[in-house]
């Protein structure tokens, strides 16, 4: 240490460095096999202050907070901390220097409790030995701060992704760290949740914590942040000493150019009925649920996280098998007992759990899309690298995405990733569609880019399910609003009467 | 065809494990003679597996040895490396087990006999009656399958010797440990035991004096110096004795005269002795080297 | 240009890297391995393995395992020259049956996997215990010798100087090659033994695939069966031992398959079944002795394994 | 209260049930199976291989695998008993020796698997291979004999009538089931075996965690040579053969750990090893027919785990 701050002064000069209570890094670089995708990225973050952190999917946020929180290493570049150089080794190194990150993917040991998922590493001893009993109680109350009502003891397989979430961020808080960096927190949260965790981040913060927030949901960037770093291709676009900066303002940072979205009424939906669901019921998950959808309609499913709303669309899509309740499809009585049949019958389901459920990581873009498609892609039933690329061209084509598709999908940002489970299901034309919150991770222009396929899909006849957390997105994009809570369907709401209030009334259980 | 001799002097030796003393005998005994004469030895061990055993043979005719000496993994297998060796002309000596294609010469124990002979001697020793477990070696391999075939004889001649247990432990030490407890356990009347190989009477000895069960009379096949050391102690009645080292050398003799395009004086088989060693002949036993010069 | 040879360097697996290395190794060690007719032999060698190994490798790259296929071998063979010798089956009836009777352990192991829910480890190694153990009871133990003419035959005659088993393996793995790449039934391995929740939401009947693969791998240890058969021109109830078992994991593995499934091919299965033959081949020649040649075969696996890196970016990011 | 009893039913593991219906079984079957004598015979036979299986149980909950034991036990019990008699070392100072060489052995597996990113297989199948054929060289093939009598008396030993070295065997399970359970070197087993890359990122050392289980499983094979060693009275350079590497792992798969990490435990290794134990045992005293033994192995080994449908909602979602 001594000896390395006695040496020459950094290329950009000794000020920069000597701020005491700041993480810092300086010309940040990383390159993957030739590929910038950090160039030379200067990044200050200031104890007691939020940072927010914004830029299309690709752009490079998760990788420089990577490079923060010693998961990576840069390619060139250096790092301080607290005015001392910082080189972490790993992310042991960097929790130890007190600088904790929360992946934008989950990462949890499913078999283990939730306790032990939050003390992984950092075990509380007593006489040498791990104390369960001081782990349970120490995690229950880092729930509790949370407002999260989580057996600590219970395994982690099985809670929804949004209980997960708060686990990690729960154990964020345990480590006490005076660096947190928060990489798409909300991106699986409801409102509510979304809610919770700003306060929490408030209260770190006040606590003199210096917090990253990285998000694509601008309002809440307005919200928590006290500064802004806007990141373009791997570039420091732009970048706020402040949080008072509107919308349209960062999205032009981030996309170089005007940008507005907003959601416009949808085309009005043909009177026949494609799906008619009748008392569907699976034990203990839920009941009585009966909705129909029409030609061209959108239909929304909205509620608070846990409200059953993925286990409906599961069992649509013949994932889960229903205990009871008619399904028919076009008038006709069908009988979905497995994805195959419901594929059959023309219904598609875009899972919520792209890595978990969506996509095979280790694969292409290409043959991912093509993977359910593979018996009918060629009249002779071989199927041929050139066929997988020809569909991967006109798919990335057809959803704009951007990035080597010919790589694992593991490496594409989440946006893009996001956008193959999308082809995958559109490379046959969905009778019905049901998309699991759709925009989960998604950039936006991404995300408008989703909205507008959605609608074309809609104006082309498809009967669309769309589930969401995003309440805007939901009211934005349906004709209907199916609420749930609880298990049990509470209402169908006409957009007309589908005004948030009167959503969240509903979804209360 | 090969009258004029090859003219190599290299002997390939291909056998099937060295889990036996018996082949780690053959071979000191094969070295002896080869550096005696002035020839190399190529030694492969197939390891228990029987068609790497015919592949090994195969790369020892490539290699263009001037001749093979053989101990097959199991009784039928060797006709394969035979004919690949019988292809190259190159005189095959079979050892130990015979094998089922043409050779130049087998040398090898009579294993019939020898079983017979020994479970004579323990039926007398039993007194025509009594209860009799049966530890056998590698199932299917050609010496479990004789001497079961001995041994049997000798007890349809006998009726009152009931065989009350029929176990495998492969040759080797510690299974038979194991499973001589097991036979023990459910025998408490057991009188005697015959262990297919010496390996295996070892560990039965060995499990039999745990559960102080010394009285058994425990009879075996091949001659390890540490069940000469057991009889003397009384832990085993008796041995069939094998020489391996002896044949050993005999083999590396014969190979070396096939070589020089003598292979019509050699006879088509040369069976050795095998000898009942007790606690009367030990001595004897013991100086004869069987299994090589004492360590 | 330098960086493009770098380049086209950094593309080609690190095992047939290795294997190169080895055969160059051989070469200029001993004057025997570079000749046509050893390298026919280092083929005709592994080629029941070879046939194990395919079936081995379409487990492994479902996410499974198969430890049965040895006593399969075995028994299968066994069960021919039952029907044929004691049952009075004409030959080639008699050999249809054991090619059967291999799909059909196959079966089992599928089924026990599959609607059983038990491990494919436990579920194999079950079957591959049971193999032995019937394999060595239909005969008590005994081999079986005395089979027709043609039959032997088939193991002594050669095309082009190459015998036909070497053809039969050859013939096998491109089938599975190509069954794998072109066939949505083949390439949905890939997507199963990535990511099986995945291959089922998208609509893929995994325990179909599963099954299915199980009873290959049966048929073609029973195929590899008849290979040893013709070649040993006998039935032995002891064929197929654990160190066969080894020798195909390890080519499976060696070739750059993973254990937990979604990663492998046939090409590679086959460098690494070369890498194991050719060892063993080229130790052999070279008079290394025979304690020493394990250690030998040992390190050499170490070597041309370690300077693989091309997965490795897929485990660790 | 009926539910109570059923709910508690439903909670007790797979194998435990099967065990206690085979001991049941046994019993009745034969009269000599529930006396204490012969359950301490089944304690004692099982003794070198339990030793080994808390080894291998370790290495698999980590996610990784041990092909090296058996040949690890063999090598590291010659290398002590060379040392004793070739060079004269005094007995214990050889045993340290050759239980410093199973670590070594285990470390090189460690070293291969976290630095070299040799796959555990590969890198464990490379060592097998390699103490197998170095434990035949140091002596040539023969086994040593002649060893202190103390050393000897430890196999006779008996406290309260159990040998010692099913008390070392006890001893072994328990401290690593403490250590699994209460230290947080050994906890982390899981979260590695879970998902290294959640272990890595929470500041586990995954490396020093996976380098230090392979050492561990390389001592307890060395430990395992000793008991074996004393048992016989003699260093076979041919222990540890596949079949006992076969008995090893299945002991601990069949006790209900996934070979693809992150389950397991000590308390169920030892039931896996116990039904081992008992059926090899029970079929024994039984007098089943050696060829039908495998047979009926198998089809028991299915029907322990079958039953057990405990982890199964944990793995589709
Ligand atoms: N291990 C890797 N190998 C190759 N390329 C990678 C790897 N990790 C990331 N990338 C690439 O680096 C770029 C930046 O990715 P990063 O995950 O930092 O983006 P992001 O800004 O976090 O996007 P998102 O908002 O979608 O999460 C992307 O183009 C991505 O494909
Ligand atoms: N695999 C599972 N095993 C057991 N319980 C589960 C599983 N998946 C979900 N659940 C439970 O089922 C209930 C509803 O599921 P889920 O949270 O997915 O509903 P949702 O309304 O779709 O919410 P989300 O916004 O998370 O998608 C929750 O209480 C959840 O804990
Ligand atoms: O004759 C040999 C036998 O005595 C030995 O112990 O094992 C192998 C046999 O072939
Ligand atoms: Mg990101
Ligand atoms: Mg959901």
């Amino acid at each position: 240490m001594s000896i390395l701050s006695t040496g020459p002064a950094p290329l950009n000069g000794g000020s920069l460095t000597e701020e005491p209570n700041a993480l810092k890094g300086i010309g940040l670089t990383k390159q993957y096999g030739g590929n910038t995708v950090l160039h030379g990225v200067d990044i200050t973050l200031r104890a007691g202050t939020v940072l927010g952190f914004i830029g299309e999917n690709g752009a490079g946020k998760s990788t420089l907070s990577s490079i923060l929180a010693g998961i990576k290493s840069p390619d060139a570049g250096e790092m301080f901390l607290n005015g001392l150089p910082y080189a972490p080794t790993g992310p042991a190194s960097a929790l130890n220097s007190g600088v904790a990150i929360i992946h934008q993917e989950i990462k949890m040991v499913p078999r283990l409790s939730v306790a032990e998922n939050m003390f992984l590493g950092r075990w509380p001893k007593k006489r040498g030995r791990v104390d369960t009993t001081s782990m349970a109680e120490q995690a229950e109350a880092a729930l509790a701060v949370l407002g999260a009502k989580i057996n600590p003891r219970r395994a982690v397989a099985g809670l929804s992704m949004a209980a997960q979430q708060e686990i990690e961020i729960a154990k964020a808080i345990l480590r006490d760290p005076s660096y947190v960096i928060f990489d798409e927190p909300s991106a699986s949260l409801g409102q509510e949740e979304t809610e919770k965790v700003l306060d929490q981040i408030r209260v770190l913060r006040d606590r003199g914590a210096g917090v990253i927030y990285i998000s694509h949901r601008l309002d809440e960037i307005s919200a928590i942040a006290d500064e802004i770093l806007c990141l373009r291709d791997g570039h420091r676009a732009m970048a706020w000493e402040t949080g008072e900066v509107s919308k349209d303002q960062m999205i032009r940072a981030m996309v170089g150019r005007e940008f507005v979205y907003a959601h416009e009424a949808p085309k009005p939906a043909e009177p026949d009925v494609v799906l008619e669901v009748k008392n569907l019921a699976r034990q203990g998950v839920f009941s009585d649920i009966s909705f129909s959808v029409r030609k061209g309609e959108i239909l929304g499913l909205s509620g608070l996280v846990g409200a059953g709303r993925t286990e409906v669309v599961r069992t649509l899509a013949g994932a889960d098998r229903a205990d009871a309740g008619t399904i028919a499809v076009d008038g006709k009585p069908v009988k979905i007992s497995n994805v195959a049949s419901a594929i059959r019958q023309g219904i598609f389901m875009v899972p919520e759990d792209r890595k978990g459920q969506g996509l095979n990581l280790g694969r292409s873009g290409g043959e991912n899309m093509v993977l359910p498609w593979e018996k009918t892609l060629t009249p002779s039933g071989f199927v041929s690298n050139r066929t997988v690329k020809r569909v991967e061209r006109e798919q990335a084509q057809e959803l704009d995405i951007r990035g080597n598709l010919d790589i694992p999908v593991l490496f594409l940002s989440g946006g893009n990733q996001q956008k193959v489970l999308l082809a995958k299901w559109l490379v046959r034309k969905p009778k019905v569609l049901i998309l699991d919150e759709p925009t989960r991770g998604v950039d936006v222009g991404a995300k408008a880019a989703i909205y507008e396929i959605v609608r074309k899909l809609a104006a082309s006849g498809v009967a669309i399910i769309v589930v969401s957390s995003e309440l805007e997105e939901v009211l934005g994009l349906s004709h209907r609003v199916l609420v749930m809570a609880g298990g049990q369907q509470r209402g169908i709401l006409n957009r007309e009467e589908a005004l948030p209030d009167r959503v969240m009334e509903l979804s209360v259980p | 065809a090969n009258a004029g001799g090859t003219g190599k002097k290299t002997i390939g030796v291909s056998m099937p494990e060295f889990h036996s003393l018996f082949y780690v005998a053959a071979v000191d005994g094969m070295k002896k003679a080869a550096a005696d004469e002035g020839y190399e030895l190529v030694v492969l061990n197939a390891n228990g597996n029987s068609s790497q055993q015919v592949n090994q043979v195969q790369n020892l005719v490539t290699q263009q040895v001037g001749a093979v000496i053989f101990a097959m993994q199991d009784a039928t297998a060797g006709a394969a490396g035979v004919a690949e060796a019988k292809g190259a002309n190159i005189p095959v000596i079979a050892i130990d087990q015979r094998p089922q294609g043409d050779v130049t010469t087998f040398i090898g124990s009579d294993s019939v006999k020898a079983s017979t002979e020994l479970c004579d001697y323990l039926a007398k020793q039993m007194g025509g009656k009594g209860n009799l477990a049966i530890i056998k070696g590698v199932l299917g391999s050609s010496t479990e399958i004789e001497r079961s075939k001995g041994c049997g004889s000798i007890l349809e001649k006998n009726p009152d010797i009931k065989v009350v247990s029929t176990t495998n432990a492969d040759w080797d030490e510690n299974k038979a440990y194991n499973v001589a407890q097991d036979v023990l356990t459910a025998n408490p009347e057991l009188q005697a035991i015959f262990a297919q190989n010496d390996g295996m009477a070892l560990g039965a000895a060995k499990a039999a004096a745990q559960a102080g069960r010394s009285n058994l009379k425990i009879v075996s096949v091949d001659g390890f110096p540490q069940v000469y050391d057991a009889i003397e102690s009384g832990q085993v009645l008796a041995t069939m004795s094998q020489e391996p080292y002896q044949m050993g050398e005999l083999a590396v003799r014969t190979a070396i005269k096939a070589m020089s395009g003598e292979a019509g004086s050699i006879q088509k088989e040369q069976l050795q002795p095998t000898v009942l060693v007790t606690k009367e002949n030990l001595e004897e036993a013991r100086s004869a080297g069987y299994y090589g010069p004492a360590k | 240009m330098q960086t493009r040879i770098k380049q086209l360097a950094k593309n080609i697996p690190g095992p047939v890297v290795g294997l190169v290395v080895i055969c160059i190794a051989m070469s200029l060690l001993s004057p025997y391995f570079l000749t046509p007719n050893n390298l026919i032999n280092v083929l005709s060698q592994v080629s029941y393995i070879g046939m194990m190994a395919v079936g081995a490798a379409l487990v492994i790259i479902l996410g499974g395992i198969d430890l049965s296929v040895g006593s399969t071998m075995a028994l299968s063979f066994m069960a021919t020259a039952f029907l044929y010798k004691e049952i009075g089956l004409p030959f080639w009836l008699a050999m249809v049956c054991g090619l059967l009777l291999g799909a059909f352990i196959g079966l089992v192991n599928g089924l026990l996997v599959t609607f059983g829910h038990v491990q494919p480890f436990i579920a194999t190694l079950a079957t591959m215990f049971a193999g032995a153990g019937l394999a060595l009871y239909i005969t008590n133990g005994n081999p079986v010798i005395g089979f027709p003419d043609w039959f032997l035959g088939l193991s002594r005659t050669r095309m082009l100087g190459i015998p036909l088993q070497v053809y039969l393996m050859l013939l096998v793995f491109v089938l599975a090659a190509l069954w794998l790449r072109y066939r949505p039934s083949g390439r949905q391995l890939y997507a199963i033994g990535g990511n099986e929740e995945v291959a089922r939401l998208s609509g893929i009947s995994v325990r179909l695939a599963q099954a299915r693969v199980y009873v290959i791998a049966g048929f073609l240890a029973a195929l590899a069966g008849l290979a040893v058969g013709a070649r040993l021109d006998s039935a032995q109830p002891t064929a197929g031992s654990a160190s066969d078992l080894l020798s195909v994991i390890a080519a499976v593995v060696i070739g750059g398959a993973s254990l937990s499934g979604g990663v492998g091919s046939m090409f590679s299965t086959f460098i690494g079944l070369l890498i194991i033959g050719v060892l063993n081949n080229g130790l052999t020649l070279l008079n290394v002795s025979p304690n020493l040649q394990p250690v030998v075969i040992g390190v050499v696996i170490v070597l041309a394994v370690i300077s693989d890196r091309g997965n490795l970016p897929l485990k660790r990011t």
